[in-house]
């Protein structure tokens, strides 16, 4: 009863932070709202057990998405909006009126699926001795799935590569006071520690490359914002280099499997577990120092 | 209600409602966030799948994760775009 | 397989290498496609005889991992993409003014990648993933362009997520029901029920919406048309084809029968009248490429119409309409994007009425449009006719299906119409505008071969039918 | 692969590949393109007449190459086809002198010879088609390499000329895709035989395969200048005048009316024709045709506007003879696809001639142009003289079997409509041969060859003389075996077995 209490609170609070992110008032409230609401993803996720989820919407839903939003809106300024008249208005309510009975068939229809399973969580248990981890997540992502992740790599390569033919992604940021220059300093290697223990984890328990990726790019984002560290420069070649580990690693692994016959991104006996670390290790720098160039990214270099 | 059924409801009415945002609303800003709603709508959805079963279904939560990497990286690009748009716009004004 | 993969890896790697070591970048690019060019045609060797080989992914049974197929279909897919890529960069390497910027070459790589991972894959999610890396790449490309296509691009990109995320609520719900992602296996227990019902129908109108299918096409003319040239090619060529690969797939491999002839007319319907508004907004546009661009949408038309008739009727002739008419399409929309650009670039205006007097200032680009607009009209003996006589063949058996083919004649009238209104731009002699730079041979000659290369296709169509036509049943 | 069957191929290649060499020449390689157009004609006439003798000694020349599931590519040599293969090489020869003489010191020769041969290649291997989607394949590749030649000056209004030029063809071209692909669903596209190769469906199928000829027949009517069909023609004049008299004479005009031709006889068969009621319909819009284009003609002031319309006329003897569905009304038909063409032609040089050098272009301009130009006014006189019918020019041979034939299967009313046209033909055509020889000489603006040695550019007045001297040849000859008349009773012979 409680348990249910607990849920309908949840939901509604959801959809409420939901509502008010898409038709706040003032495009500061939307977003702070939007970030509010992923927060309290992050707290839904942690209730339906899937602490992963939890870690990553806290991370990167709430956490990074936020600071992207807030500096779009850094970006776009506080121009008037003209938004909510009365043409949108009844554009709003037209849209509502055809949507709802969309919701009624959905909800119809899917009923029924609360009531099955399927047959993967046991073949994916079953395996996980042979997977090189112990956490089922991890094993599905890095090994049973791992072509999905490589791929997903790649997308976040993409975005990147997209984010930079935008001209200067340089924010104009005030000189930090020291409070936060301080702060920061201390903060950074804590955020360091912290993704690092998330990896770690993400063997045996919730926890992994994105989690850890995003904490990490947090603290570069903080010590790029405090002027502690020089700007992300897209000529720097190391930095590049950082960006493709992961997804080189990746690659290079599931081609020497099928070049000496074990078969595309299978891993030899034995090697499952060092392999899985390493690429890993290698994704989370990339995802870490990706994620940081398309928040604190510096303007594109000079044509050649 | 079981509660698979109750989150399966509320990540139904997240993504019509994000959908909803979708079509009405003009703003870049808040178009993302939109589809950010609907993404967390579809998530929703997938988890309220996975606990269908005790443990949950660890198939589902790892899309969900890889979903949730893709959706931040699209709407990293997107958000840069917009920015873009209204710096031109403010430049142009 | 491992050509296959091979043809997958070299531009995955190739895109890498080009981020990170940027000297050299068009060598290196079109050695990647080359090599992935050969290999797509080595495992089209593979299995020409019409088998079908899998791959699981690191070694674990389907219902858990992911499989990989490689059909005569999906082998002729990759050949057809390396081998535009290739085209492609051998234009952009010459002309630099039709990339936008040097990230054209690591993004076409991955884009590449893209879809021959899409082409492969055989898994529900597994297709979402690479048909997010699509619309990524297809996206960033479009920023090339600069300023003027960041509105486009953003609009894009928008209802490309909006389109991926319908079709993810749809593999989840069918993942609910049935519990595995595996394409064939879902096909082989699908029954009609209201999930399946559901998930079907979100995961069409996604997929619709990222293949600009109308009615859910309004982004692509903009940004089709704002690209740069090399871009808007690959992107009309390619990029759409690849929502319409899955959309095939799902209706013909996993749909249940029963719900298949019943969509069909729906789909079929709406072919027909992409066909149609395509060709009139092709007919209004006072702009070049945004012609180009519609003509993309009513030729997607006659794909479309060719789907839905093949699922309402279950007649695997009108699947090899379908591809034969993703192939000539691709084709000539390479040479007519291509084209496009060489004039507008060449002749300084982005307008139908600079190209007066093209016929004599360009003679080779005009020739060039006029050769990949004849397949676009599908007059013989183009590849755009072949397919147009398969498709018109099952059509033309019953006199109850003549409606069909009405559309499909008033389509190919809408056609002639709008490539022919270029065509006698061309001619006209009155006020010639004269080209702002010295045009160049080299690029003109090679933006004709995609065009010759569909007149080709008529030849040796007899032999590929096969590959295309109900073989990966 | 024998010389047999290389020998279509041969003689389509013989014009087809000069023109692809001669687009890629500059402006200024004179020689050249005229030496490359003289060998490609000299070629063709050789292998023709090669292909000539094999057909009369009964071989049978066929090329076949895999195209369309169960629909090769096939070319053929019969006797049929090589009337008209025959045909457009004799003009191809006359206008390609002509041209050079008409053309010479304008911009553009190379793009013009260029598609001057694709078109004689595309009339040709049209000829040649040995089943239905071969031929709608050189009908359509005719379409397109005609429009550049009707849109060559590059005017406003010759451009307007090409917009209606192509809405026609490529809407009849369109009808006739759907037809044949309509007759392929039914029957699949073997090769044309004598006698058609319907038969077994006509019972079973029958509704669809009126729809079928209908929309063939609509679709060729286009080119044949058909009524309601016929617009194009008389606004496609702004083009050059090597082009309309190859546009009226030989290339579009014909394709249709053979076209028809080879429907009628080689598709649907005579006995299918009968069974599903088709001649009749064919006949009435043919006669109404002849009357309805010879009315106009008589109506226009401009002299090409009035030979336009004359051909309107005249080429729907060819589909009249072929709709009566008697041998001796098929046999003028064919012939008149012969004879019609030589003075047709004829007529039209002369009219080019007559602009070119004075400045011509108004019938009443023509007063007295015969002392001026005795030598075209004499060709102009023998071509409206076969028109009208005045034996022993050719016309009179075409319109005797024509109306002996309408005789012969007892629709006597035909016979008015012959004798009703030749009047018009007569009000017509008289009064500009009266004018040129009688009336008293108008005022010239222009006259570009005053003083020199012929009245005119000698390789203008070249191809007039031949094509003259040939319609009265063959009217004269007539009842030799290599004349026109021979053959069309040769093709009649083995059509029509006895």
């Amino acid at each position: 009863m409680a348990e249910g209490l607990f849920d309908l609170v949840l939901a509604g609070l959801l959809l409420m932070l939901a509502g008010g992110a898409l038709y706040g008032r003032s495009l500061y409230t939307s977003i702070l709202l939007f970030v509010t609401f992923g927060l309290v993803l992050a707290l839904v996720w942690a209730r339906l057990g899937a602490v992963d989820l939890a870690l990553a919407e806290a991370a990167i839903g709430a956490g990074l998405t936020g600071a992207l939003l807030f500096a779009a809106l850094a970006r776009q300024g506080r121009a008037p909006e003209g938004e909510f008249d009365l043409a949108c208005r009844r554009r709003g309510l037209a849209a509502a009126a055809v949507l709802l009975p969309v919701l009624w068939l959905m909800l119809s229809s899917l009923a029924p699926l609360a009531e099955r399973d399927s047959p993967l969580p046991e073949l994916a248990l079953a395996a996980l001795p042979h997977s090189g981890v112990e956490h089922p997540v991890t094993a599905v992502l890095l090994n049973y799935r791992a072509w999905d992740t490589l791929l997903e790599l790649a997308v976040l390569l993409l975005a990147l590569l997209g984010a930079r033919q935008l001209g200067s992604g340089r924010l104009d940021t005030a000189r930090p006071w020291p409070q936060l220059r301080a702060w920061n300093a201390h903060l950074a290697p804590l955020l360091v520690l912290v993704g690092g223990f998330l990896l770690w984890r993400g063997s045996s328990a919730p926890g992994g490359a994105f989690q850890a990726g995003a904490l990490l790019a947090a603290g570069v984002v903080s010590l790029r914002l405090a002027h502690l560290l020089p700007p992300l420069r897209w000529s720097f070649w190391p930095l590049r280099l950082l960006v493709l580990l992961g997804l080189a690693l990746f690659l290079a692994v599931a081609a020497a499997g099928a070049w000496l016959g074990q078969g595309w991104l299978s891993y030899p006996a034995g090697w499952a577990k060092p392999l899985i670390l390493a690429i890993e290790v290698a994704a989370t720098l990339s995802i870490a120092a990706s994620l940081s160039l398309l928040v604190v990214g510096e303007r594109r270099e000079p044509a050649p | 209600m079981s509660t698979p059924l109750f989150w399966l409801g509320v990540g139904c009415v997240l993504w019509l409602l994000g959908l909803h945002g979708l079509l009405t609303l003009r703003n870049a800003v808040r178009r993302i966030i939109a589809i950010n709603l609907m993404g967390s709508g579809v998530f929703l959805v997938m988890v309220a799948l996975a606990i269908r079963e005790r443990p949950g279904d660890p198939v589902l939560v790892a899309l969900v994760v890889t979903g949730l990497v893709v959706a931040v990286s699209a709407t990293a690009l997107a958000l840069r775009l917009s920015g873009q748009l209204a710096r031109a716009r403010k430049g142009d004004a | 397989m491992n050509a296959a993969l091979l043809s997958l890896f070299a531009p995955l790697a190739g895109g890498l290498l080009l981020v990170l070591w940027r000297p050299a970048r068009a060598g290196l690019a079109l050695g990647v496609a080359l090599v992935s060019l050969l290999a797509a045609a080595a495992a089209l060797h593979q299995v020409a005889d019409g088998t079908r080989q899998w791959l699981e992914v690191g070694g674990w049974a389907p219902p858990l991992a992911i499989r990989l197929q490689l059909t005569p279909l999906s082998a002729l897919l990759l050949l057809f993409t390396a081998g535009l890529h290739l085209l492609v960069a051998v234009y952009a390497a010459r002309r630099p003014h039709a990339i936008g910027g040097a990230d054209f070459w690591p993004l076409a790589c991955l884009l590449h990648a893209a879809l021959a991972a899409l082409w492969l894959s055989a898994d529900l999610f597994n297709l979402y993933v690479t048909l997010e890396l699509l619309g990524l790449a297809a996206v960033a490309l479009v920023a090339l362009a600069g300023e003027k296509a960041q509105r486009p691009a953003l609009d894009y990109l928008l209802l490309s997520l909006a389109g991926s995320l319908a079709y993810l609520l749809g593999v989840a719900i069918l993942y609910g029901r049935y519990g595995v992602l595996d394409l064939f296996l879902l096909g082989e227990q699908a029954t009609a029920d209201a999930p399946t019902r559901l998930a079907l129908l979100l995961m069409t109108l996604g997929l619709m919406l990222k293949g600009a299918l109308w009615p859910l096409h309004l982004w692509l003319p903009a940004a089709h048309s704002s690209a740069p040239a090399a871009v808007s090619a690959l992107l009309s060529a390619l990029v759409v084809k690849g929502p319409l690969y899955i959309l095939w797939l799902l209706w013909t491999r996993l749909a249940p029968t029963e719900l298949a002839v019943q969509a069909g007319p729906l789909l079929a319907g709406a072919g027909a009248l992409a066909l149609l508004a395509g060709g009139w907004a092709a007919l209004r546009t006072p702009l070049l490429k945004s012609l180009v661009a519609y003509s993309t949408v009513a030729q997607l038309g006659y794909a479309l119409l060719a789907l839905g008739l093949a699922m309402h009727w279950q007649e695997p002739r009108l699947e090899a309409a379908l591809w034969l008419f993703v192939v000539a399409h691709g084709l000539a929309k390479v040479s007519m994007f291509l084209a496009a650009g060489e004039l507008q670039h060449t002749l300084g205006g982005k307008r139908v009425v600079t190209l007066k007097g093209a016929s004599q200032t360009l003679p080779v680009t005009m020739f060039t449009f006029v050769t990949a607009g004849v397949s676009l009209i599908g007059l013989p003996p183009s590849g755009g006719f072949l397919a147009k006589w398969l498709l018109l063949q099952p059509l033309l058996e019953r006199p109850q299906h003549w409606g069909w083919a009405l559309a499909v004649v008033l389509g190919t009238l809408m056609s002639a119409a709008y490539v022919f209104r270029v065509v006698a731009h061309g001619f006209d002699r009155a006020r010639p505008q004269p080209p702002q730079v010295r045009p160049d041979r080299f690029g003109q000659w090679l933006t004709l071969l995609p065009a010759l290369l569909v007149f080709g296709l008529a030849l040796i169509g007899e032999r590929m039918l096969p590959w295309l036509e109900g073989v990966s049943r | 692969m024998s010389w047999t069957s290389l020998l279509p191929l041969a003689i389509v290649l013989s014009s087809l590949v000069p023109g692809l060499i001669i687009f890629t020449l500059r402006e200024e390689q004179q020689r050249l393109r005229v030496t490359l157009n003289l060998a490609g004609v000299a070629l063709k006439v050789v292998l023709v007449a090669a292909m000539l003798i094999g057909v009369s000694d009964g071989l049978t020349f066929r090329f076949s190459l895999p195209f369309l599931p169960g629909a090769p590519l096939v070319l053929q040599g019969d006797a049929l086809s090589l009337l008209f293969v025959t045909l457009s090489t004799v003009l191809w020869l006359a206008t390609t002198v002509y041209a050079i003489g008409y053309l010479e010191d304008s911009p553009l020769r190379s793009r013009f010879f260029g598609y001057f041969s694709l078109c004689v290649s595309a009339t040709v291997g049209l000829a040649l088609a040995g089943n239905l989607v071969t031929f709608l394949l050189f009908y359509e590749l005719l379409t397109l390499a005609t429009f550049p030649l009707v849109v060559h000056r590059g005017t406003p209004e010759s451009l307007r000329a090409g917009r209606v030029y192509l809405a026609y063809t490529v809407g009849g071209g369109t009808l006739v895709l759907m037809g044949v692909a309509l007759l392929h669903a039914l029957a699949g596209s073997p090769d044309f035989q004598p006698g058609g190769y319907l038969d077994g469906l006509v019972e079973e199928r029958g509704p669809s395969l009126r729809v079928a000829f209908a929309l063939l027949v609509l679709g060729l009517g286009v080119k044949a200048a058909l009524i309601p069909l016929h617009g194009w023609l008389p606004k496609a004049m702004v083009a050059p005048a090597p082009v309309s008299a190859l546009l009226h004479a030989v290339a579009v005009v014909k394709t249709g009316a053979f076209g028809i031709v080879r429907v009628v006889y080689d598709v649907y068969g005579a006995e299918a024709m009968e069974a599903l009621a088709l001649a009749r319909p064919l006949l009435w819009l043919a006669a109404a045709t002849i009357l309805f284009g010879s009315l106009r003609a008589l109506q226009q002031s401009e002299l090409k506007r009035r030979l336009a319309y004359s051909t309107v006329s005249q080429v729907s003897y060819i589909t009249l003879g072929v709709a009566l569905l008697g041998p001796l009304a098929v046999v003028g038909g064919l012939v008149h696809l012969a004879h019609q063409g030589l003075m047709k032609v004829t007529l039209f040089y002369c009219a080019g001639n007559f602009a070119e050098t004075l400045g011509v272009h108004r019938i009443r301009e023509m007063n007295g142009i015969g002392r001026r130009m005795p030598l075209t006014m004499t060709a102009f006189t023998v071509g409206a003289l076969g028109m009208i019918g005045v034996p022993p020019i050719a016309g009179f041979i075409s319109k005797w079997y024509l109306g002996s034939g309408a005789l012969e299967v007892g629709q006597d009313w035909v016979l008015l409509v012959l004798l009703g046209s030749a009047l018009l033909n007569a009000a017509y055509f008289l009064p500009l041969v009266w004018r040129g020889w009688f009336a008293t000489p108008a005022d010239w603006h222009a006259d570009n060859w005053a003083g020199e040695r012929w009245e005119t550019h000698w390789l203008l007045l070249l191809p007039v003389v031949f094509t003259a001297l040939a319609s009265v040849l063959v009217g004269i000859l007539a009842g030799t075996a290599i004349s026109p008349l021979g053959w069309a009773r040769l093709i009649v012979d083995r059509e029509f077995p006895r």
